[in-house]
């Protein structure tokens, strides 16, 4: 008899997952499972839903894009954000169909806002899924394109800033303002500029492994980091080597600032990107506040946890917007999403 | 040898299609690694399961090329996403539309046909050559093709070749769109993942499209 | 010259935190900074108390344990959840000062609770700070101990169950008790049911790795888990090899419903150890949700997210909750901190 | 050799948990891997930041042993939590208060108090032993300390070979109680990190109370 020779040994991978290929729709599935009065999802077409429409004559909001961000975006589905989400496979952009469906889904008379963050697929996707609801079933659709990320530096060499941690924001305030019974026009305005007035950075202690690639995104030495990745694995602006909270709040920030639009009090937020414990995205919270308030910048609104996630990436992305009494009063109108809650009653702060 | 072909049928493109999603079957792995060096790592995935559906559809009766090429197109952009899945879609949906009617295809109206469908990445993907994508494998190799003149078969090898070669010299590129553009000068170095996908397109045309069992490219992605 | 030759080099961690040392009071600073009016820190004492103290004349609930599991506790202070959250060092039992500080601070004359995992330094620190407040400051407290941990199989050969996901819902419950007015005697009585009809089980993908420490706790093979452990990098009843969502389910299932006492619905909890994305959370709860349909068990309430942690650890847990209606309602009602909200036009689920 | 001590006064005390908590930082990565091993590997840091915290109030004043102790007690319960702090707090206190006013012990009112103080461990631990715990190293080092006879330098010499022999010898032992217990039988072949601390206040006993310039004991922590 031959020994039996063992292949050549490929290491499984350190998922909570099934297969690769089914991802995304076990997740979904358990989304599902998980919210089964407040999230109603069309499997067939991956598009999380409200479990209970909003009234007639509002203006209706779809998001979506690859997978791998979670909570993004199917998580801000509810009451005060998003009337649907449309989930891609892992980091790639969902296909217009999903937008259609979503589109006639949710559109409640008064027309649909897509919120699409700035990928040249996402773009490409949600623009083709815009024409056929035009076309085929006359619904009004408006786009906003988010692109907040400094870390992509000069925009006229490159496809534009990545849309990432300041689309949760649009979402949000958006959200707020279809839901105080606003027309297309002014939801979309205001999405565009809460999108102009949200900047951000982030960066990586750990490479991202994709579940279909089963190998990490980059490598990274024990002792370096990855300052200004983006949410796809991609490799940031440059490697630098391990510092502490403090300096990388300045390293993050600093760009920001930078860029940042206006004057006046900022929201913060500072953003897990899937594998960072809270305790630490606590600690840079500290650090950004302080940052902030040596540069002499007033926060008056924070929000802390894994918002835009980067699937199993350790490491946190920062983002600012700058607020004025419009956008604060619709960023503490009430939401009632999976990720994103708070109430009419809580004070906002 | 065998019979020198001057036409291309239905059967013959749906062979074409076929033999695309065995290569991108193949050369996944490779896709996605070329992607993880400058992008996000799935394009090898993306065009697997892209042309997986694709061999869904192609059993169903298809009279014309122009039905074929659109339903092929749809079923890219409706299985694909990202940015490969709207642009090789537009390519076969603008290459369908361009040939109302057609039953088969001779060189020139091949050649005619793959121009529509390019012209369709650039207005979808608002890139021009250079920029380090998939245009740097399509135009010169549209170029080859058109200027071959000889045999349908020989354009298609010229065409390969210069696929394979627009691939090759994607490397140096500094990329400009599309995911990569954000690595700046970090791009370079590497070959684009669509340019690959592009090479492994026109390997496939030469493996069916060419009549004989010649098999004239190299392997058609970046080894 | 004699050359430079570099120290024995230890590879900095990759956290983001600024020294080993100061990880509790930095993160307890970024608490207080990201939740303004919600939250007040006694930063000397690190207790993390509500902005707002409830109503005078109704039962006070503290709690808290080592730093490391965060969100429990501070995250879970908040109108119908806790009024103080006691913060230890990193994996260690806050002192006995803390607890008397909270006590103190929360006591509004009708007796405070305190929800104790079980594990002996916690039991034993508590212990002392009752004895204190019975002595010192006249204040009627009561303890519960909570002990869920399945993975603990013989629990006279032991210290006892560990308290482990169970401690959340006890949180809440007991919460909403207190809430509604009910007496010390009582809140404590529903706390003691909750921790008598809920069990656990966890699982570690990778160790944890203690800041003070700087390395992790323990060895895990690149195909291999670990089942059965504890939340404080403790290794676990026994090691595997890598398996699927669904089989991972299983293991973890199987016994918790062999110890779970009574009959009807239940409330599945599933949990992320800290460094675990959302995206495979969602499809563990397919998982359970399904293995469960499969054993005749209804799920009647769901939860998913990162709630109990371990630092860094990836992994999960799943707690199981017999619920009846008493402990639904309870369950149901509003609760407001920053790790857990709902409110009570929300449909429960 | 140098003078003969037969009694321990308050600032002999102070240098003994002085000199404690020199041992206890110098051995804090030991003590933590051992608690690794078998527990949450906090040993080391509790113990050093508890005696740290200790050292900070020996230079107050204090008259009496109880004085001392109670407040060397009242400290480590204060600032090192997990089991050790109430475990060891309360040690120190119960020994203070089992000598109320004294100002110096001599050789049997020393280990009175010390036993007062492991009974204070046994009362708030409910261990007893062999179920290994630090107890395991106390029990056999009063024994033997009681059973020395001679002088208190021998007798202190006789009570720390005894606590590192305890220590040593809990590592077959199976836990029944504290975190190693939740390892049942694989928390056998690993010293409890406990008992390993316990060996490390012998041997600063030795070296600061037995008078001379004799360490007599092993290194105190396992190796
Ligand atoms: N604007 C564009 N025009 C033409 N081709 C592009 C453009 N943007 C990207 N591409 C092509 O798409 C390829 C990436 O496809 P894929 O990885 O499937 O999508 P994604 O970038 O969304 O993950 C690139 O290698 C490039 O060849
Ligand atoms: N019930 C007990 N009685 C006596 N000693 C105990 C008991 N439980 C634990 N110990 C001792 O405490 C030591 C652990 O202390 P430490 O690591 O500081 O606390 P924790 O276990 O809370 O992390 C153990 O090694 C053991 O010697
Ligand atoms: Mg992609
Ligand atoms: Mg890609
Ligand atoms: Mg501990
Ligand atoms: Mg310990």
């Amino acid at each position: 008899m031959t020994p039996v020779t063992k292949p050549c040994s490929v290491v499984p991978m350190k998922k909570l997952i099934n297969s690769p290929d089914t991802v995304v729709a076990d997740f979904l599935e358990g989304m599902a499972l998980a919210h089964p009065t407040s999230l109603r999802i069309d499997h067939e077409n991956r598009v999380v839903l409200r479990g209970t429409p909003k009234d007639e004559g509002k203006v209706a909001i779809v998001s979506g894009g690859g997978s791998g961000h979670e909570p993004l975006h199917g998580g801000y589905v509810g009451r005060g954000m998003l009337d649907a989400a449309c989930a891609g496979e892992v980091f790639t952009s969902p296909v217009p169909d999903q937008m259609q469906a979503a589109t006639k889904a949710v559109d409640r008379g008064a027309g649909v806002l897509y919120i699409v963050k700035n990928y040249t697929g996402d773009v490409m996707n949600f623009d083709m899924a815009a024409e056929l609801a035009d076309a085929e079933d006359d619904i009004a659709v408006r786009q906003v394109i988010t692109n907040d990320d400094v870390a992509v530096e000069d925009s006229t060499f490159t496809a534009g800033r990545r849309g990432v941690g300041g689309t949760v924001l649009v979402e949000k305030i958006a959200g707020a303002a279809a839901e105080e019974g606003r027309s297309l026009e002014e939801v979309a305005e205001v999405a565009e500029r809460v999108n102009a007035c949200a900047r951000s950075m982030g960066m990586a202690l750990t490479p991202v492994t994709v579940p279909a690639n089963g190998k990490p995104s980059f490598e990274l030495g024990d002792d370096e980091i990855e300052i200004g990745i983006g949410i796809h694995g991609e490799p940031g602006r440059r490697r630098e080597p391990v510092a502490s909270a403090r300096e990388i709040a300045e390293k993050l920030l600093d760009p920001i600032l930078a860029e940042l639009p206006g004057e006046g009090p900022v929201l913060l937020m500072v953003n897990g990107m899937g594998a960072t414990p809270l305790i630490e995205l606590y600690i840079m919270a500290k650090e950004a506040s302080q940052v902030l308030a040596e540069r002499g910048v007033e926060v008056s609104r924070h929000m802390v946890g894994e918002l835009i996630t980067s699937l199993d990436m350790a490491g946190c992305s920062i983002t600012l917007l700058r607020l004025d009494d419009e956008l604060t009063a619709l960023w503490d109108a009430p939401v009632h999403s999976p990720a994103l809650h708070w109430s009419a009653d809580d004070i906002q702060e | 040898m065998t019979e020198r072909k001057t036409t291309v049928t239905v059967p013959d493109l749906i062979a074409w299609l076929r033999r695309t999603g065995e290569l991108m079957a193949e050369h996944a792995a490779e896709l996605s690694d070329l992607d993880s060096a400058i992008g996000d790592g799935d394009h090898g995935t993306n065009m697997k399961r892209g042309f997986a559906a694709v061999a869904g559809v192609l059993d169903e009766d298809f009279e014309t090329v122009d039905a074929l090429l659109k339903r092929v197109g749809s079923t890219l952009v409706s299985s694909v996403g990202g940015a490969s899945g709207p642009l090789y879609g537009t390519f076969y949906l603008r290459m369908g539309t361009s040939q109302k009617g057609a039953t088969e295809l001779d060189a020139a109206s091949l050649l005619g046909a793959m121009s529509t469908g390019v012209e369709g990445i650039e207005a979808r993907g608002k890139a021009g050559i250079g920029e380090k994508t998939m245009l740097d494998a399509w135009m010169p190799a549209l170029e080859a093709f058109g200027r071959a003149g000889g045999s349908l078969a020989d354009a298609l090898r010229a065409g390969a070749e210069a696929a394979a070669a627009g691939r090759d010299a994607t490397e140096p590129m500094v990329a400009t769109k599309g995911r990569a553009s954000y690595l700046g000068e970090r791009s370079a170095g590497h070959i684009d993942p669509g340019a690959a996908s592009t090479a492994l397109i026109w390997q496939a045309a030469v493996e069916t499209l060419a009549g004989g069992s010649d098999t004239g490219s190299d392997d058609g992605a970046a080894s």
